[in-house]
C-alpha cells in the first residue's frame, strides 16, 4: 500500500501512531513491510492456504463475534445435505462435471432450496468485497470500499464447441452474464439453527472445511513459520470484537490469481466471523490502481455489463427478445433488498440510451441491445484476432503489449487487425509494436507485412477536459478543466461524441442516399444530442445529468431524480446509471462538492459524493447491534434512534430508514420490505452476510486452496493441483510449464511474481515518458534473494535472464534481503520479483522487457482475470540472446520440459502418473 | 547617468549597505539582489486556480491546478481534500509534467497498411476515416442472427480496451455508442 | 549500453563502500544494538597494518559524505602562480632597494605575469566568468575568496605598475617608445618602487592566504591542514619565486633569490611534515595516487633544487649551469606541492572514510559517541 | 485570480489559511540567524523535521521539489543501491530519499573471523554473502528484525552555514526566514561553498543538466518564494506520511524531542535526533532530522562542524606565515653581497 498508494497509506500510519497494529502478508518485503510492525513472507499463490489457516484459528479457539456472526451471517443456516465437500471428492466439491470443468451447483444450496440462478457476480463481491478488479495496482484508502466487479461472462474451456457452451449453461448458472447485479436466491426465507450445532448449518460445515488448515499445514503450503502465523492470527483476533475492529486492505494483485475470487473471499469470510463488515475500520478494503477503474466498472467499459451491474443479455439466459425475461433472471420479486426493483432501473436505462423511441409498447428498445452468446472478454478477443474474426480494435488509455499477460499473444493480435486507433497521452508501444517490438526483433514479425492500419489520436489529459472519477472508495469527484487541450489532443468524450455523430449522419443518409437499415435503428434512435461548447467539447455535465436521470413526466418533469428509489419501470423515469443516481439531487452536481476537509466530520460526506446515496461504509447496518445500538461507543457509526424511530448517525443509513430492529417481514415479503430489522446485507438475497455462499460463483462455495496453474510444488492439501474450473486455452501459442512433481517441472523451478514500483504506474504510459519519474526507476529490473544469486551467479547490476514456458527476458539485477527463500514441503523455494511497467519501443525516456510476456492466458472462471501474479521460470546470469536464438532458447527449454498441449491444461488433476487425454483441442 | 542615480546605485552597493546597515558581515540582508527581493510564488501570479483530481491511481487525490496565460504553471496538492490532505505521491507530484511535457505527442499519427513509418494526419481526416473504417467493419461482420438463428444484432469486428484512466462520462458514452453499434467486445483494466 | 556501465560501475563503489559487515575485532559487539546492523569496513587485508588501526567505519555506499571541490587545474595553478607573484614582490622589492636590478627586472615582471595568469585562471575556473566582477559586491572576513579578491584587488595594481614600469623603463632606456607614451613611461618608472613596495607589502598577504582559502572548506585533507598549511604555502612561494630569480635573474643577483629559495624549501619541508603529523587519517591521501606522487615529487625536485641553487652559490663554476636547472626544479617544486595538496583534497573528499573516521574519533574522545 | 468550482474561495484565501497562526510570528531570539544577518523583524525561524521512522521512501518529496524549482532530470541511471537511484545530494537533486538494507544480525557471533576477506569491486553484496544470509537455509523467522531504513536528506540550512559563510559575492544569504539561500542572478560559479559545506549539499550545475543555472551553485532553497507567500515548502506540502514536517524550528525541536521520547518509550532505543542540538557544530541545523541509525549509515557526517569556525586560527597562521615570508625575504638580502 505505501508502495502503490503512498497518500492513502497516510492513514495507516495515523492508524499505527495512534496505537493500531500494521501487518504486511507479501512475497516480498516492500516499502510498506519497512514500516509494519510485521512483514509475513509468503509464498505466491498460497493466500487461502493462510486465509483459511486464520479462519481455522478463529473457530478451532472460538475467537468468533457470535453475537454478530448469528445475527447477521449465514453461519445458522442450514445446507442440503447432500453437499459433500473437497476432502471426501479429493479436491473437488460435490456437482463437478470433469468432462466440461465446471459445477452443478444444486447440491451447494441452502435446504429447501434449489438452484435458481447462480451468478458469477454474488452481492459480497459486488457491494463488498469485489472480485475482479484485475488492475494490479491497488487503490486507495477508505472504509468500506465496495468496489463493483465486472464477473461474468460465459466460459471458454477448450474450444467454442456450441453445444456444449449450450448443455451445460443451465448447470453452470448465468454467471457469464448476470454480472454484478448479485445472486438471485428466489426467496429470503431460509432454515436456521441458531446454536449453529446443526451438522449441516454453514457455521458447522465452515468449521469442517477448515480444519485441516492448521498452522503445520500453512507453514507447509505458504512457508510462513508457525510463531509468525500465529502472531497474525492473535492480533487479527485481538483487535476485533465490540471495541475494535480489523480492516483487511488488498491490493488488487489478489484477484490475478487461477482463484482471485475465492481469495477475497477468504478475507470476507475472516471478517464476517470477526464482526468486521459494515463497521468503522473494518471492512475489506480493495486499493485499486486507476483514477476511474472503479467508474469503468460501475459505468462499464465491459463486455458483460450494463451500467449498474445490470448483466448485458445473453442469448441463451434471457431469451433474445424480451424484457420481463431479462428482468426475471436478475432478481426474483420475493427476494430481500434493493434488487428487486431492477425492472425500474433497466427501464430508466432503456429510456436514457433510446429516449422516446423506447416506450412500453417495444420493451422500451430492449431488443436494440446486442446479445452475448459467450465469452467476449478481452483475452478471448485477442484470441479472435489473431483468427482474423476481429476487424478494428479501440485502446484507450490502455497499453496491452505492455499491461497485459502474454504479451506476444497481445502484439500478434494486432498485427492481425485491419484497424487500430490508439487514443493516449504518449505514443506507447501498443502503437509502434509494428516497428519497434519485440517480434520485429525476432523476425517474427516484418514491417512490411503487417497490414494494420494505425491511427494514433493524442488524448487529453485530466486538466484539459471536465468530468468524474470514481475513486476506490466509490467517490465520484468532478476535476475542473484547467486548460485547452494542445494541438490535437483531445477528450474521448469529443471524440466518442463526434465519432457517433458522423455515424449517425452516414447512416442517416444511407448507403447510396437510399435510407437507414433496420440494423442502424439503434443508433438512429439514440440520444445524442449533448451540447458542445466552441471548440466542440460535448458538455460532461449534460452526460452526468443523464447518467444521474431525470423524471420525464408529471410535475417533477425534467428535474434531476435525488435517488434510485424514484425510478420507475414505466417509462417515466431515466437514469443512465442507477446507482448514481443521486449524483445531481437537488439540481446539483454533488460531485463538484468540495467543503474542505477540516471543515466538516471525519466522514466528509460533503467532498465529492459517493455511490449509492453518498454513503460512505457500505452494509452500516452492521455498525449496530440487533437492537439497533452501537456495538459500542468507541465504534459507533449508525444506530437506531428509537424516540424518532428512524436509523441515524455519522454516516448516510444503508437501510431502510424506518425499518426498526424488531421489525419482522411476513413470509413471503420481498424487496426492500421483505428485509428484518437485523439484515444489514441489504443486497443478499437473504439480508445475511455469506460465509458461504450457495449460490454465485462458479468454482465453489467456500474458498478452499488450489495451486496457480504454474507451481513447483504439489498441493499439500489433496490430489487436485489447481482450481479445477480455471478458464484453460490449451493452444500451442499458450504453453503452461509442468508443475509439483510432474516430469520436467525442475526446468522451470523458481516462482516469479509482478508488482508496481511507488514511481511508475501500470504499463508506464502515463510515468515511463517523464523525465522526473523516470530517472527514479530508469531501468527493468528483478529482485532475487542473495541465496539464488549465488546458485546462479547473478551479480547486484549485472543482467539476468529469466525464462518462463513462453519466452525469455532479460533484467538487471538487484540482489537483496527483501526477497527471502521459503520452506515450502520441505524444499526451498526461491522467488523473483519483477515490476511490469516496462516495455519494448523506442519511445520511452526508459524502455526495457516486460514482465508480463512470460505469463500465459489462464483465467479465473468467474470474472476471467488471468493469473499474473504467479507463474514458474528459470533465472540465468547474463543478458538473453537475441533474435532467432531467443526463440531457440525458449523452445529448448520448452523441449527440456517436455512441455506439451496438455501441460498444465487439464482442469482434473489426473490420478498417478497416467497421462490423460487432452482437454479441449 | 545622473548624479542621483550613481548615489543610489553606490548606495545599492552591498558592500556600501554593509558599512551602513545592520549587516556588517554580509551574509543576510545587505547582500539581497533586486531579483531577490522581487520573487514571488507562482501560485500566486497565476491567473486563476483549478481545482482537480489525480490522474493516477484510484485514491483520488485532490489537486489544483494553477493557470497562467492559459498554460498550466504547477498541480500541487489540494489540502482541502479530506481523502489526501494536500499530499501527493511522486506520480502525483508529477502531474504538472505529464501535462507539460515536451515529450508528449500532441499530433496525430497515422500509420498505413504495410507501411513503416508514421504519417502525419488531420483530425478531421482522421475522424472521417475512423468512421469509414467502424461502419465498414461493422457492415461486413454484421450478426442479425446467431446460428440457431435467435437475435443477437451485433458485430464482433470491433473491440475495444480502455476505459479505467477516463472520466464517467467517458465511459457512459463509450459504451452507449458501442451498444448501440453492436460492438460488444468492450474491455478494460478490469479485466485486467 | 552506457546505463550499464555507468551502473556496474557506480555498483562497485557501493560494493566497495558497503563492505561486509565485520565487526570489531576488539571492541564491543557493534553489530546490534543502537548501530543496529552497522555495515563497517575494516581498511587493508589480514596481516597488512593498516595506516590507522581503527579504521572501521560505516558509509552510504561507499558514497562520499562531503562534495570535492569543482575546481580543477585551474585553481592549483592559482595558487601556485599567486606564490610566485607575493614572492616574487617581496624579491623584487629587496632587489629594488638593495640594487639588483637584473633580480629586480625579473621579479618584478614575474610577479605582473604571474598575477595575471593567476588572475585569469580564477576567472577561468568560474561556472559563469562573465560574473566575476560580483566578487566585489561584498567584503566578507569570513570568506578567504573575498578577503583574497580584496588582497588581490590591492596586490595586483602595484604589482602591475610595478611590472610595468619595469616594461616600459626597459623600452623608455632603449628608446623604443614612440613620444607619445614616454610621460607615462617615466611617471611609471617614477611609481615603479612605491608601488613595488606596496606590492611587497601585500605579497605575503597573497603568498599566504592560499592557504586558508583551501583550509577553510570540509574537505578532510584541506581543513586538517590548516595550522601548517600556510607555511607550507608561504615556503612553497618564497623557493618558487627564489627559484624563477634562480632561472631568469643575472648571476651576480642571484643570492637573495638562493637564500630564498633554500629558506622556502626548508621551511616547506619542515611544515608539510608538522603537517602531516597533526593531519592524522587524512594525511593518508597526500601519499597515494595522483598527490602522493606529486608530493613525492615535490620533495624531490625541492631537494635537488634548493641543493642545486646551494651549491651554485657555494661554487659559482657550478653556479653557472646549475643555477638555471636548480631554480627550475625549484619552480616545478612548488607546481607539485600545489597541484599535490589539492589532489589530495580532491581526493579525501572523494573518500567518505576521510570524514567519518575522524568526525567518529572525535565523538569517541568527546563521549558524545551516540553507540 | 478565481478558484473554479463551488462555493470555495479564492486561493489567496487558501494561503491565509496556510499560514497556521495568521499573521507571521516575528522571533525574539537575540541568537536567530536571520536577526543576525540584519533582518530586523525577522519571522520566527523556519525549518524542516525529517522523521526518517515513518517515511515510505516513495521519493514524493524528490518529485515535488523538481516540479517545483524546475530541477531538471539528472540521470537515468540504475544505480544498485536498493531503490535508490539518485545517489545524493546535488546541484541538480535537492531531495534525496536515501534507502538502507540492513540484514538482521545473525545468530551465531564474530561473523568477521574466518570470513573470507572481502575485496574491494567484487560482485554484488549477494556474492559472497551466501554464506552468511539468514534466509537461505533458515527461512524468516530468524530475520525478523531486518530493517529497510528510508530517510529524505536536504540541505540542512545551518545556524552556521560554511556555504554561506565562504561565499564571495554575497550570492549565498540567509533570509528572514533564517534559511541560506543562493541567488541565482548573483552567484558566478567560483565554487567555493561546493568543498565548504560539511555535509555535501551544494553543487555547482554541470551542462549536462543544464540549460538552466548552468555552472551556478545549486541547493534546496527551502521554497523561499513559497515562504514570502506563506506556503509550506513543495516537499512537506507533498510528504504523504508527514514523515517531512515544516514549521517554525523552535516548535519542531520541541516535536523532535516528543516524538523521540515516545519511541524510546515504545523500546526503539536506537532512535536518535540528529542535527537538532544548537550546540552542535554548525549551530544546530534548520533541517534535522529523528534517525534510526548511526549519521553515516545514511550518508551523514557523524559530527559536521562549520569549517569557519577554525578561520580565526587559520587567519593567524596565515598571519604569522605571511609574516614569516616577509621575514625570510628580508633576510635572504643580509649578509654578504657577491
Amino acid at each position: 500500500m505505501a508502495e502503490c498508494h503512498p497518500v492513502g497509506f497516510q492513514w495507516v500510519m495515523e492508524a499505527k501512531a495512534r496505537g493500531a497494529t500494521v501487518i504486511h502478508v507479501d512475497p516480498r518485503f516492500t516499502r510498506t513491510s519497512a514500516v509494519a510492525d510485521r512483514h509475513v513472507a509468503i509464498r505466491a499463490g498460497s493466500d487461502i492456504a493462510f486465509l483459511g489457516g486464520i479462519v481455522n484459528h478463529i473457530l478451532s479457539t472460538d475467537s468468533y463475534f457470535r453475537e454478530y456472526v448469528v445475527a447477521y451471517t449465514n453461519a445458522a443456516t442450514i445446507l442440503r445435505d447432500d453437499f459433500v465437500d473437497v476432502d471426501d471428492l479429493d479436491g473437488v466439491f460435490s456437482g463437478y462435471d470433469p468432462e466440461s470443468g465446471t459445477y452443478d451447483t444444486a447440491t451447494w444450496q441452502y435446504r429447501g432450496r434449489t438452484s435458481v440462478s447462480a451468478a458469477a457476480g454474488e452481492e459480497e463481491q459486488i457491494r463488498n468485497s469485489g472480485g475482479a478488479d484485475g488492475d494490479t495496482g491497488q487503490g486507495g484508502d477508505s472504509q468500506q470500499h465496495g468496489h463493483g466487479s465486472d464477473q461474468g461472462g460465459g466460459r471458454h474451456s477448450g474450444g467454442e464447441d456450441g453445444s456444449q457452451d449450450e448443455a451445460s449453461q443451465g448447470a453452470r448458472g448465468a454467471g457469464h452474464e448476470l454480472g454484478g447485479h448479485g445472486a438471485n436466491l428466489g426467496h429470503g426465507q431460509v432454515d436456521r439453527d441458531e446454536t449453529l450445532q446443526d451438522p449441516h448449518c454453514v457455521f458447522q460445515v465452515l468449521k469442517r472445511h477448515y480444519a485441516r488448515y492448521t498452522p503445520e499445514m500453512v507453514q507447509e503450503v505458504c512457508g510462513v513459520p508457525p510463531e509468525d502465523f500465529l502472531a497474525v492470527c492473535r492480533a487479527v483476533v485481538e483487535n476485533s470484537g465490540r471495541e475494535r475492529t480489523t480492516a483487511w486492505v488488498y491490493s488488487v494483485g489478489w484477484t490475478h490469481h487461477t482463484v482471485g475470487v475465492q481469495y477475497i473471499r477468504g478475507a470476507a469470510v475472516i471478517q464476517l466471523l470477526l464482526g468486521n463488515m459494515g463497521r468503522p475500520g473494518g471492512g475489506i478494503l480493495a486499493l485499486r490502481g486507476h483514477a476511474s477503474i472503479q467508474g469503468s466498472t460501475d459505468i462499464p467499459t465491459l463486455f458483460n455489463l450494463l451500467p449498474g451491474y445490470l448483466p448485458m443479455p445473453m442469448v441463451q439466459e434471457h431469451g433474445s427478445d424480451s424484457l420481463a425475461d431479462y428482468v426475471a433472471t436478475i432478481a426474483s420479486p420475493q427476494q430481500k433488498g434493493f434488487w428487486t426493483a431492477a425492472d425500474a432501473y433497466t427501464v430508466s436505462l432503456l429510456k436514457a440510451y433510446w429516449g422516446d423511441a423506447a416506450q412500453p409498447d417495444n420493451d422500451f428498445c430492449y431488443r436494440y441491445i446486442p446479445k452475448l452468446t459467450g465469452d467476449h472478454g478481452t483475452y478471448q478477443t485477442v484470441m479472435d484476432m489473431l483468427d482474423d474474426t476481429v476487424e478494428g480494435y479501440f485502446l484507450l488509455g490502455q497499453n496491452p503489449a505492455v499491461g497485459s499477460a502474454h504479451g506476444r499473444m497481445q502484439r500478434l493480435a494486432m498485427s492481425h487487425l485491419k484497424w487500430l486507433v490508439v487514443r493516449d497521452l504518449n505514443l506507447i508501444e501498443s502503437a509502434t509494436f509494428w516497428k519497434d517490438g519485440p517480434e520485429i526483433h525476432t523476425g517474427e514479425l516484418r514491417t512490411e507485412d503487417i497490414g494494420t492500419e494505425v491511427f494514433f489520436l493524442p488524448a487529453a489529459s485530466h486538466v484539459e477536459k471536465d468530468g468524474t472519477f470514481t475513486q476506490t472508495q466509490r467517490l465520484l469527484q468532478w476535476h475542473h478543466k484547467a486548460v485547452e487541450p494542445p494541438g490535437d489532443c483531445r477528450s474521448d468524450l469529443h471524440f466518442f461524441f463526434h465519432l457517433g455523430r458522423m455515424m449517425r449522419e452516414r447512416l442517416a443518409r444511407g448507403e447510396d442516399g437510399s435510407g437507414p437499415l433496420e440494423r442502424d435503428r439503434p443508433l438512429l434512435d439514440l440520444v445524442w444530442d449533448y451540447p458542445v461548447d466552441e471548440h466542440g467539447e460535448p458538455s460532461a455535465d449534460a452526460v452526468l445529468r443523464e447518467i444521474n436521470g431525470v423524471h420525464l413526466s408529471g410535475d417533477k418533469a425534467g428535474q434531476p431524480l435525488s435517488s434510485y428509489t424514484e425510478m420507475k419501470p414505466d417509462g417515466s423515469t431515466s437514469g443512465g446509471c442507477w446507482i448514481y443516481t443521486g449524483v445531481y439531487a437537488d439540481g446539483v452536481n454533488q460531485s463538484q462538492r468540495r467543503k474542505p476537509g477540516q471543515d466538516q466530520s471525519w466522514v466528509a460526506p460533503e467532498w465529492g459524493w459517493a455511490w449509492p446515496s453518498n454513503r460512505r461504509t457500505l452494509y452500516n447496518r452492521a455498525s449496530a447491534d440487533p437492537q439497533g445500538r452501537p456495538w459500542s461507543e468507541r465504534k459507533a457509526y449508525v444506530w437506531w434512534d428509537a424516540e424518532k424511530r428512524t436509523w441515524t448517525g455519522h454516516d448516510v443509513p444503508d437501510f431502510p430508514l424506518d425499518t426498526a430492529p424488531d421489525y419482522r417481514p411476513e413470509p413471503g415479503v420481498g424487496g426492500p420490505k421483505g428485509l428484518a430489522g437485523d439484515d444489514p446485507f441489504i443486497m443478499q438475497g437473504d439480508g445475511k452476510g455469506w460465509l458461504y455462499a450457495p449460490t454465485g460463483l462458479l468454482d465453489g462455495p467456500m474458498p478452499t486452496h488450489y495451486e496457480p496453474q504454474e507451481s513447483p510444488v504439489s498441493n499439500g492439501l489433496y490430489r487436485q493441483q489447481a482450481n479445477p474450473t480455471r478458464q484453460v486455452f490449451p493452444r500451442p501459442d499458450n504453453p503452461s510449464g509442468p508443475s509439483g512433481d510432474e516430469p520436467g517441472a525442475q526446468v522451470f523451478p523458481y516462482v516469479f511474481t509482478t508488482y508496481r514500483l511507488t514511481e511508475h504506474h501500470t504499463a508506464g504510459g502515463m510515468s515511463r515518458w517523464l523525465p522526473y519519474l523516470s530517472e527514479l526507476q530508469p531501468a527493468f529490473f528483478c529482485e532475487v534473494s542473495p541465496a539464488l544469486a549465488a546458485e546462479r551467479g547473478l551479480e547486484n547490476g549485472g543482467w539476468a535472464t529469466i525464462v518462463s514456458a513462453r519466452t525469455a527476458i532479460e533484467a538487471r539485477v538487484l540482489v537483496t534481503e527483501r526477497m527471502v527463500p521459503l520452506r515450502v514441503n520441505g524444499r526451498t523455494v526461491h522467488q523473483v520479483g519483477l515490476p511490469y511497467h516496462w516495455g519494448v519501443g523506442s519511445d520511452a525516456l526508459t524502455t526495457g522487457d516486460s514482465a508480463n510476456d512470460l505469463f500465459g492466458v489462464t483465467l479465473d472462471p468467474n470474472v476471467h482475470i488471468q493469473e499474473t501474479k504467479v507463474a514458474t521460470c528459470d533465472v540465468r546470469a547474463g543478458r538473453r540472446p537475441t533474435g532467432a536464438d531467443l526463440l531457440a532458447l525458449v523452445a529448448e527449454y520448452q523441449r527440456r520440459a517436455g512441455i506439451t498441449l496438455a501441460t498444465g491444461n487439464q482442469q482434473r488433476t489426473p490420478v498417478g502418473d497416467q497421462p490423460s487425454p487432452l482437454t479441449g483441442s | 547617468m545622473a548624479l542621483q542615480d550613481i548615489r543610489r546605485t553606490f548606495l545599492s552597493w552591498p558592500v556600501v549597505r554593509q558599512l551602513t546597515g545592520s549587516d556588517p558581515t554580509g551574509r543576510g540582508a545587505a547582500v539581497v539582489s533586486d531579483h531577490t527581493r522581487a520573487v514571488t510564488a507562482r501560485t500566486e501570479t497565476a491567473d486563476r486556480v483549478v481545482q482537480s483530481i489525480c490522474p493516477y491511481c484510484a485514491v483520488g487525490c485532490g489537486q489544483r491546478v494553477y493557470v497562467k496565460d492559459e498554460k498550466v504553471v504547477q498541480i500541487e496538492g489540494d489540502h482541502d481534500s479530506p481523502i489526501s490532505r494536500g499530499r501527493l505521491c511522486p506520480k502525483g507530484s508529477a502531474s504538472e509534467q505529464l501535462v507539460n511535457n515536451p515529450g508528449r505527442q500532441i499530433k496525430i499519427l497515422y500509420r498505413r497498411p504495410y507501411g513503416t513509418e508514421w504519417e502525419s494526419l488531420d483530425l478531421d481526416t482522421a475522424m472521417q476515416m475512423i468512421t469509414e473504417r467502424v461502419l465498414d467493419t461493422r457492415a461486413r461482420t454484421w450478426q442479425a442472427t446467431d446460428d440457431q438463428g435467435r437475435d443477437v444484432n451485433r458485430t464482433l469486428g470491433i473491440a475495444g480496451l480502455g476505459g479505467a484512466t477516463l472520466d464517467n462520462e467517458e465511459n457512459y458514452l463509450i459504451k452507449k455508442i458501442f451498444t448501440a453499434m453492436g460492438a460488444i467486445q468492450i474491455e478494460n483494466q478490469a479485466r485486467i | 549500453m552506457s546505463v550499464h556501465d555507468a551502473g556496474t560501475e557506480r555498483l562497485t563503489d557501493a560494493t566497495a563502500g558497503t563492505g561486509f559487515r565485520t565487526g570489531r575485532p576488539d571492541g564491543p559487539d557493534t553489530s546490534r544494538g543502537a548501530g543496529g546492523g552497522r555495515r563497517r569496513r575494516r581498511r587493508g587485508g589480514r596481516g597488512e597494518q593498516p595506516v590507522v588501526p581503527d579504521a572501521t567505519f560505516t558509509s552510504y555506499y561507499g558514497r562520499p559524505v562531503v562534495k570535492p571541490s569543482p575546481w580543477e587545474a585551474d585553481i592549483p595553478a592559482y595558487l601556485f602562480f599567486g606564490g610566485v607573484a607575493g614572492g616574487s614582490s617581496l624579491l623584487a622589492a629587496g632587489a629594488d632597494l638593495t640594487g639588483r636590478p637584473s633580480l629586480r627586472r625579473v621579479a618584478r615582471i614575474g610577479a605582473l605575469g604571474a598575477i595575471s595568469v593567476s588572475f585569469a585562471a580564477l576567472v577561468h575556473d568560474l561556472g559563469r566568468p562573465r560574473r566575476f566582477v560580483n566578487m566585489l559586491r561584498v567584503a566578507k572576513p569570513s570568506s578567504p575568496m573575498s578577503v583574497g579578491t580584496w588582497i588581490l584587488t590591492l596586490y595586483g595594481p602595484f604589482a602591475g605598475v610595478a611590472g610595468a614600469a619595469e616594461l616600459t623603463g626597459n623600452a623608455l632606456r632603449r628608446g623604443w617608445l614612440p613620444q607619445r607614451l614616454r610621460p607615462v613611461a617615466r611617471l611609471l618608472h617614477a611609481a615603479g618602487r612605491p608601488a613595488g613596495m606596496v606590492a611587497a607589502g601585500t605579497g605575503p598577504a597573497v603568498a599566504a592566504y592560499t592557504a586558508v582559502l583551501l583550509a577553510d572548506t570540509a574537505t578532510p585533507s584541506w581543513h586538517e591542514a590548516y595550522r601548517e598549511l600556510p607555511f607550507v604555502f608561504v615556503g612553497s612561494a618564497g623557493a618558487a619565486a627564489g627559484g624563477l630569480g634562480l632561472l631568469a635573474a643575472h648571476g651576480g643577483d642571484t643570492g637573495p633569490a638562493t637564500r630564498l629559495a633554500v629558506a622556502g624549501t626548508a621551511l616547506e619541508m619542515l611544515a608539510e611534515q608538522r603537517m602531516e603529523r597533526s593531519m592524522g587519517l587524512t594525511a593518508e591521501p597526500l601519499h597515494q595516487g595522483t598527490a602522493g606522487r606529486l608530493m613525492r615529487a615535490s620533495k624531490v625536485l625541492g631537494v635537488l633544487g634548493a641543493a642545486g641553487a646551494a651549491v651554485s652559490a657555494a661554487v659559482p663554476q657550478l653556479g653557472r649551469w646549475l643555477r638555471r636547472p636548480a631554480g627550475a626544479a625549484l619552480l616545478a617544486s612548488s607546481v607539485c606541492t600545489r597541484f599535490g595538496v589539492f589532489e589530495a583534497g580532491q581526493a579525501s573528499a572523494r573518500d567518505p572514510k576521510y570524514t567519518v573516521v575522524p568526525q567518529r574519533e572525535r565523538l569517541e574522545r568527546s563521549g558524545r559517541a551516540t553507540t | 485570480m478565481t478558484l473554479t468550482t463551488g462555493g470555495v474561495p479564492p486561493v489567496r484565501a487558501g494561503v491565509a489559511a496556510a499560514v497556521p497562526d495568521g499573521a507571521p510570528v516575528r522571533t525574539a531570539d537575540p541568537d536567530d540567524p536571520a536577526r543576525k544577518s540584519g533582518w530586523d523583524g525577522a519571522p520566527r525561524r523556519k525549518g524542516f523535521f525529517t522523521d526518517t521512522s515513518i517515511c515510505i521512501g516513495c521519493k514524493a518529496c524528490e518529485v515535488a521539489c523538481k516540479e517545483w524549482n524546475g530541477v531538471p532530470e539528472d540521470g537515468l541511471d540504475l544505480l544498485g543501491t536498493s531503490y535508490d537511484n539518485t545517489g545524493g545530494l546535488g546541484a541538480s537533486t535537492w531531495r534525496h530519499v536515501a534507502f538502507i538494507e540492513q540484514p538482521a544480525a545473525p545468530a551465531r557471533p564474530a561473523v568477521d573471523l574466518g570470513m573470507p576477506a572481502r575485496h574491494r569491486g567484487s560482485a554484488g553484496p549477494g556474492a559472497d554473502r551466501t554464506g552468511d544470509t539468514a534466509g537461505a537455509s533458515t527461512g524468516p523467522a530468524e530475520r525478523t528484525d531486518f530493517r529497510w531504513l528510508m530517510s529524505s536528506d536536504v540541505c540542512k540550512h545551518c545556524t552556521h552555514a560554511a556555504c554561506l559563510d565562504v561565499c564571495p559575492t554575497g550570492s549565498l544569504f540567509r533570509t528572514e526566514f533564517g534559511t541560506v539561500v543562493v541567488q541565482d542572478d548573483i552567484c558566478n560559479g567560483c565554487g567555493y561553498c561546493v568543498p565548504a559545506c560539511p555535509y555535501g549539499v551544494i553543487e555547482r550545475r554541470v551542462e549536462e543538466h543544464g540549460p538552466k543555472n548552468v555552472g551556478i551553485a545549486q541547493k534546496c532553497t527551502l521554497c523561499y518564494d513559497r515562504l514570502e507567500v506563506g506556503r509550506t515548502p513543495a516537499c512537506a506540502q507533498a510528504c504523504p506520511t508527514a514523515s517531512i514536517q515544516f514549521g517554525d524550528v523552535e516548535e519542531l525541536r520541541e516535536r523532535a524531542a516528543a516524538r523521540l521520547a515516545t519511541l524510546h518509550d515504545q523500546g526503539v532505543a536506537e532512535a536518535r535526533l540528529y542535527g537538532d542540538d544548537p550546540d552542535d557544530g554548525v549551530g544546530g541545523a534548520g533541517a534535522f532530522f529523528l534517525l534510526l541509525d548511526e549519521p553515516e549509515v545514511y550518508g551523514f557526517p557523524p559530527d559536521p562542524v562549520v569549517t569557519t569556525r577554525d578561520l580565526p586560527a587559520m587567519w593567524r597562521r596565515a598571519g604569522v606565515a605571511a609574516v614569516t615570508l616577509l621575514a625570510g625575504a628580508a633576510a635572504s638580502f643580509l649578509g654578504r653581497r657577491r
